[in-house]
């Protein structure tokens, strides 16, 4: 099957860092990817330059046939028609100046979608399927929650009916009792409407629930993609490892057994340097030099299961 | 809110008066302030029958009845004179304040929209233009060119803008970084609809607040410019009055402290009003 | 070490501020050439006569292309040739360094009286933000803030000379009696009270003013509670680390208002006969002495440039984000 | 049976607007990690802060704090800051913003420890960089020395735990300390707080949204909703057999690492608006076993638990 999206080589450059760098990785039509990594690792730059929110430095992003990677200007706007985004934070990406309805109307004008009573009637449609009463649409977002404002955003990227959207981040400023409303909404709108979703999260728990594969993100680079349960059950990267061993789990007698395993010492590698592994400063089964004289490439360690560590 | 808003209200009390007295105090104090200087100035025809040109012999008498703010050198009736000044007073504040809030909008926003080198260049201008003693610059500008209303205008107008490019600017690049300006570009908005429908009706209120505060400030520098000798003597304003009261500063005290309570209070009406309107006075505070 | 991070960081404005110089005498040059008429005419002053035209005509290059006349110009601006007065004489540089010290005097005391004052009552402001207090001593610093400053100078010559006879009202020293050593600076001191109080009235409400705003920003920050759950007393929170922090904000605005400040002190000055720049100022444009006009506004300017980089470097040391 | 360090009773917090502390009681004994659970609107950290009285001006508060037996309520200002930063500190949730950008870390420690009597300045610089030291900190000498932005937030996060335990405190309050942090930091500091109350005995109150946190260190659990104290229990036992419904939604809307989790059961709606009035249990819109009375009358907290329904979870 030919894949949905399909990232090669892409790298976005601020100043002096790269951001993201050299990132290549499929999406099939239907699939979830669940995009994990720390803050600064690049998940959410590399997320808006896939959907050309950002233009990439070099490489390419293909959305549904079309190549965004590096256009600029209104040369991206026929792919949003197809795909669209959800963001973090509920509180900056409704405009505190636009009804409900105003937001929802925007992209069926813009792209000439719809427009009076068809328009409303898709408008209904849509923020109904998202959970809100109709009675909503006059309002203007302060009169709503987080949750809520959040509901409102997946209506308006779903409103066009796209087949691609990329979640950033979509439950993180939420409330515990919150995000799980959420997720779940996220969960039934991608079955409903046939999506295909980019999930990009911190939360290694939050990933392992949403998605059928996971890439693992570290200072710009992929370093492992694997189908979630693989992943889970067993990491190869050594980063993949410390995350997973990182995390507490909210049972004690598990959360005994795995405190039981963690070391604790960080490590720290004077010998790491830019051309190596990103990780080698931070690796505790870095051999030198030969890790800080090439950066591992992605390589498949078993099928479908991409590692990039020389040593895993 | 909902329901107060439907409900009849009396006559005497309007929902916008109710809505207005009960807005900050600073700003119910300071637009009745301009509202009675502009209402003044206006009506001054009503107010006096007095010819603020007309001379007479009747020369630097104190405030009476006939005459409630004296008479100056010339004779001529004060009350008619500062009602009459505050014309020109006004006039040059509200034309140069709105070149420079013009000037100033576009130069923000352009430069918070588009960052990268274009925010860059503008910003160092700005800044020059900032650091530049801007009211002396305005003097050899006018000794040079000579004075009048128009001269006058678009010297302070030309040289106000920065406050007002500094504020929109940082607020554009506040609200060019909400997400929602990133929705609004995936949701097919060409840059011209995000500045125009998403960003700027972020940046209006920012904008009230930055022009009544440049209005009061043309004003002051009018003043200032009169003061040197600079105004039009053609149209006296405020400021050429006070010039004339330091003639006779120790013989006629009521020709500088007219002009200079209508001169104060429009500028103190106009900041309040600044103030009040920006919520706190932390924006009024922070132009720079 | 403070020194040495003081030089360098003072170097790299240095050299920030030389577009600006360039563009001070420029705008200078420019405004000459855009005023009707023929600039020889304007240099030489009203009716000259056509030997002295003709002298202006070639001190200035006039009769060359305006490039060169630029150039001509911008050398001798850089190298404190202002050219000469028309009413005295006398070279322009000159002239304004003999009156500059009068200035210095007065701006300079009230600058330190409003800096202190501002800077006390606005922290105090800010310290009781939201309380009566607060709300007359904004509501004062708002109104004193609305008054022009010769207005103010006016009005406090009626009250403290013409009614009370407490101080002089012009000049610098009693005219008659010429006083030496110790009476001769009370003498001074006496004669600058109602100048200086008048300019500091001014610079105190716009410190006073942004000093708050600046001080109630950081009471509001979180490394206040962490001092406060330290237990630092409210006095040291206050200055120790709020302050510390709200003092940049009231320098780089000392730094960019100087030029107010000094057109402040030249309407101060003319309402008190002080003999300073600014009187200088007024003269020149009722004698429509030009050469003395554009003199002292480019060396005022390269005052104000100068204490803006000054400021900047202050800034700077006292908060490490800014050093680069 | 030992003295509770901290012995909270009876507990209000209102503001003009809103109560958002209500009937909280609860003690912390020497030596134990106690996890505050809830979520944003809980009251949690607003009791954490009534324990310094480090609340806005405009809080009222009311009931009854013991600190060592004495009320912290009726202490004069000097006697609360002798207590604060020596006695009882706190550690807050932004390591970013918690440190003053304009001074230098090793000064800030420093401070703590001059607050409260420590002048000498050999002895201090000697202190600070053990502390650093004790904290994980490479090189604390020369890193004293440097300001806030030359750290990253993890390291901030350290230099504020060894600022907090300068004096060597009987309680240690920690706001949300992991929540702006990375996981594997997380992991850090909550291991450095494990290793701090074994090494010196130092009680610890961790306020937290995130319950795996609290199973990772504490013993004993109380969560809090809408104001006020739901379940209070050993950790073990809450996590494993929780009794009030609000527990146990919240353990089954968060999803696991440890195990593929089906379908997540979202809590529905949202948490009550402090300003309005809701009469009975604050759960019940929410509550899947709501009856009739539980929208009367508000059940008290009984046996660790406040619920009328008590269903068997």
């Amino acid at each position: 099957m030919t894949p949905l999206v399909r990232v090669t080589q892409l790298t976005k450059q601020f100043a002096k860092t790269r951001a993201v760098d050299g990132v290549s990785f499929d999406i099939a039509p239907g699939e979830t990817l669940g995009l994990v990594g720390e803050s600064g690792s690049g998940k959410s730059t590399l997320g808006r330059a896939v959907v050309g929110l950002l233009p990439a430095t070099s490489g390419e992003s293909i959305v549904d046939g079309q190549n965004v990677g590096t256009l600029r200007g209104s040369a991206r706007k026929a792919l949003w028609r197809h795909a669209q985004m959800v963001f973090q934070d509920p509180y900056s990406s409704l405009n505190p100046k636009m009804t409900v309805r105003d937001a929802l109307a925007e992209p069926l004008r813009n792209f000439g979608i719809a427009r009076g009573a068809e328009a409303d009637k898709l408008i209904r449609e849509t923020i109904e399927a998202c959970g809100l009463p109709a009675s909503a649409l006059p309002r203007y977002p302060r009169e709503f929650s987080g949750g809520q404002r959040q509901r409102i955003g997946i209506a308006r990227a779903l409103i066009v009916r796209p087949n691609f959207i990329v979640a950033d981040e979509p439950v993180s400023a939420l409330d515990v009792s919150i995000q799980a409303q959420i997720i779940n909404l996220l969960q039934d709108l991608k079955s409903e409407f046939g999506l295909t979703y980019l999930f990009i999260a911190h939360d290694l728990a939050v990933i392992r629930h949403v998605s059928d594969r996971v890439a693992v993100m570290y200072r710009g680079k992929l370093v492992e993609t694997a189908p979630a349960a693989t992943l889970y059950a067993t990491p190869r990267h050594p980063y993949t490892q410390l995350l997973l061993r990182s995390v507490p789990v909210p049972d004690p007698k598990a959360e005994i057994e795995r405190r039981r395993n963690v070391t604790g010492a960080e490590v720290t590698n004077a010998e790491a340097t830019d051309n190596g592994c990103p990780f080698a400063a931070r690796c505790p089964m870095a051999k030198f030099p030969t890790c800080s004289d090439k950066a591992p490439e992605l390589s498949a360690k078993a099928s479908d299961h991409l590692v990039a560590c020389h040593f895993a | 809110m909902k329901t107060a808003a439907t409900l009849p209200t009396p006559w005497f009390a309007p929902a916008w008066l109710v809505r207005f007295l009960r807005s900050p105090i600073s700003t119910v104090v300071g637009s009745l302030l301009v509202l009675v200087v502009v209402a003044g100035v206006i009506l001054a025809p009503l107010i006096t029958h007095a010819d603020p040109m007309a001379l007479s012999s009747d020369t630097l008498l104190e405030p009476a009845w006939a005459h409630p703010m004296g008479t100056d050198d010339l004779g001529r009736d004060e009350l008619a004179r500062v009602l009459y000044g505050g014309r020109a007073s006004l006039v040059i504040g509200l034309f140069s304040a709105l070149l420079s809030v013009i000037l100033g909008m576009t130069i923000g926003m352009v430069a918070g929209f588009f960052g990268g080198a274009i925010d860059e260049t503008l910003m160092r201008i700005t800044e020059a233009f900032q650091i530049l003693p801007k009211l002396l610059v305005a003097v050899v500008v006018v000794s040079l060119i000579g004075s009048g209303l128009t001269n006058e205008v678009l010297v302070i107008g030309l040289l106000s803008w920065p406050a007002t490019a500094r504020v929109i600017r940082g607020r554009v690049q506040v609200i060019r970084h909400e997400e929602f300006i990133a929705a609004a570009e995936m949701s097919g908005a060409s840059w011209l609809r995000v500045l125009v429908r998403h960003v700027a009706p972020n940046v209006v209120s920012f904008l009230l607040v930055s022009a009544s505060l440049q209005v009061a400030s043309a004003i002051m520098s009018e003043s200032f410019l009169s003061f040197l000798g600079l105004g039009d003597p053609a149209h006296p304003s405020w400021g050429l009055l006070l010039q004339q009261g330091q003639l006779f500063l120790s013989d006629a005290w009521w020709l500088t402290t007219f002009p200079g309570i209508a001169l104060a209070m429009t500028i103190l009406g106009l900041n309040l009003l600044g103030d009040g309107v920006s919520g706190s006075r932390i924006v009024a505070g922070s132009r720079r | 070490m403070v020194i040495a991070v003081a030089s360098r960081l003072l170097l790299r404005r240095a050299l920030l501020a030389v577009p600006l110089v360039f563009a001070v005498v420029a705008l200078t040059f420019f405004f000459i050439r855009l005023a009707p008429g023929d600039p020889a005419q304007i240099l030489a002053g009203d009716a000259p006569t056509p030997e002295f035209l003709a002298q202006v005509r070639a001190e200035y290059g006039l009769d060359q292309p305006v490039w060169t006349q630029f150039l001509a110009f911008l050398a001798k601006a850089l190298t404190g040739d202002f050219g000469t007065s028309l009413y005295s004489k006398q070279p322009v540089f000159a002239v304004i360094l003999e009156r500059f010290p009068a200035t210095v005097l007065m701006t300079g005391t009230a600058m330190i009286v409003a800096s202190i004052v501002g800077i006390l009552v606005g922290v105090a402001s800010a310290k009781r933000a939201g309380s009566h207090a607060d709300t007359l001593i904004s509501s004062a610093s708002l109104l004193g803030y609305s008054m022009p400053g010769f207005w103010v100078g006016q009005l406090l010559v009626l009250l403290f000379s013409v009614s009370l006879d407490w101080f002089p009202a012009t000049g610098m020293e009693a005219a008659r009696a010429s006083y030496t050593g110790w009476r001769h600076i009370q003498d001074v001191a006496w004669h600058m009270v109602l100048p200086v109080t008048t300019l500091a009235l001014f610079l105190l409400t716009m410190i006073a003013r942004f000093t708050r705003a600046a001080m109630i920003d950081a009471l509001d920050q979180d490394y206040v509670l962490v001092a406060e759950a330290k237990g630092a007393s409210r006095n040291r929170i206050l200055w120790h680390h709020a302050f510390r922090n709200a003092c940049v904000t009231t320098i780089t605005v000392i730094g960019l208002e100087f030029g107010a400040v000094l057109a402040g002190a030249v309407v101060v000055e003319i309402v008190f006969g002080w003999p300073g720049l600014g009187r200088l100022f007024y003269d020149a444009i009722y004698r429509r002495d030009f050469p003395l006009l554009t003199g002292a506004f480019m060396f005022s300017s390269l005052i104000v440039i100068g204490v803006n980089m000054v400021s900047d470097v202050a800034c700077a040391l006292l908060d490490p984000r800014i050093r680069r | 049976m030992s003295e509770p360090v901290l012995s909270i009773r009876d507990l209000h917090v209102s503001f003009p607007t809103a109560t958002v502390v209500q009937g909280v009681s609860f003690d912390v004994m020497p030596g134990e990690i106690v996890g505050v659970v809830g979520e944003s609107g809980s009251g949690k950290s607003m009791t954490a802060r009534s324990v310094l009285r480090l609340l806005p001006k405009s809080a009222r508060l009311g009931g009854s704090i013991r600190f060592r037996g004495q009320e912290v309520l009726d202490m004069s200002p000097a006697d609360i800051r002798a207590m604060r930063g020596a006695l009882v500190s706190m550690v807050f949730q932004d390591p970013m913003t918690s440190f003053n950008p304009v001074l230098r870390i090793g000064d800030q420690i420093a401070e703590a420890m001059t607050l409260h009597g420590q002048k000498d300045r050999k002895t201090l610089s000697d202190r600070v960089a053990s502390l650093l030291a004790s904290v994980g900190i490479g090189n604390p000498k020369a890193r004293a020395r440097a300001y806030p932005h030359e750290f990253s937030g993890g390291m901030r996060q350290r230099a504020l735990t060894a600022m907090a335990v300068a004096n060597g405190p009987a309680l240690l309050i920690a706001d949300e300390p992991t929540t702006a942090l990375d996981v594997t930091v997380q992991d850090q500091i909550l291991q450095l707080m494990r290793d701090l109350n074994a090494t010196s005995g130092t009680a610890i109150l961790l306020i937290t949204h995130n319950i795996a946190v609290v199973a990772s260190l504490c013993r004993r659990l109380i969560v809090m909703y809408a104001g006020r104290v739901v379940e209070d229990g050993p950790t073990d036992e809450v996590l494993t057999a929780p009794r009030h419904p609000y527990t146990w939604s919240l353990l089954q809307s968060v999803p696991r690492l440890d195990r593929a989790t089906g379908r997540l059961v979202a809590i529905k709606g949202q948490p009550p608006d402090p300003a309005e009035p809701l009469a009975g249990c604050k759960f019940h819109p929410r509550c899947p076993w709501v009856e009739e009375r539980c929208t009367r009358d508000e059940p008290p907290l009984e046996d660790g638990v406040r619920c009328w329904v008590r269903p068997a979870l």
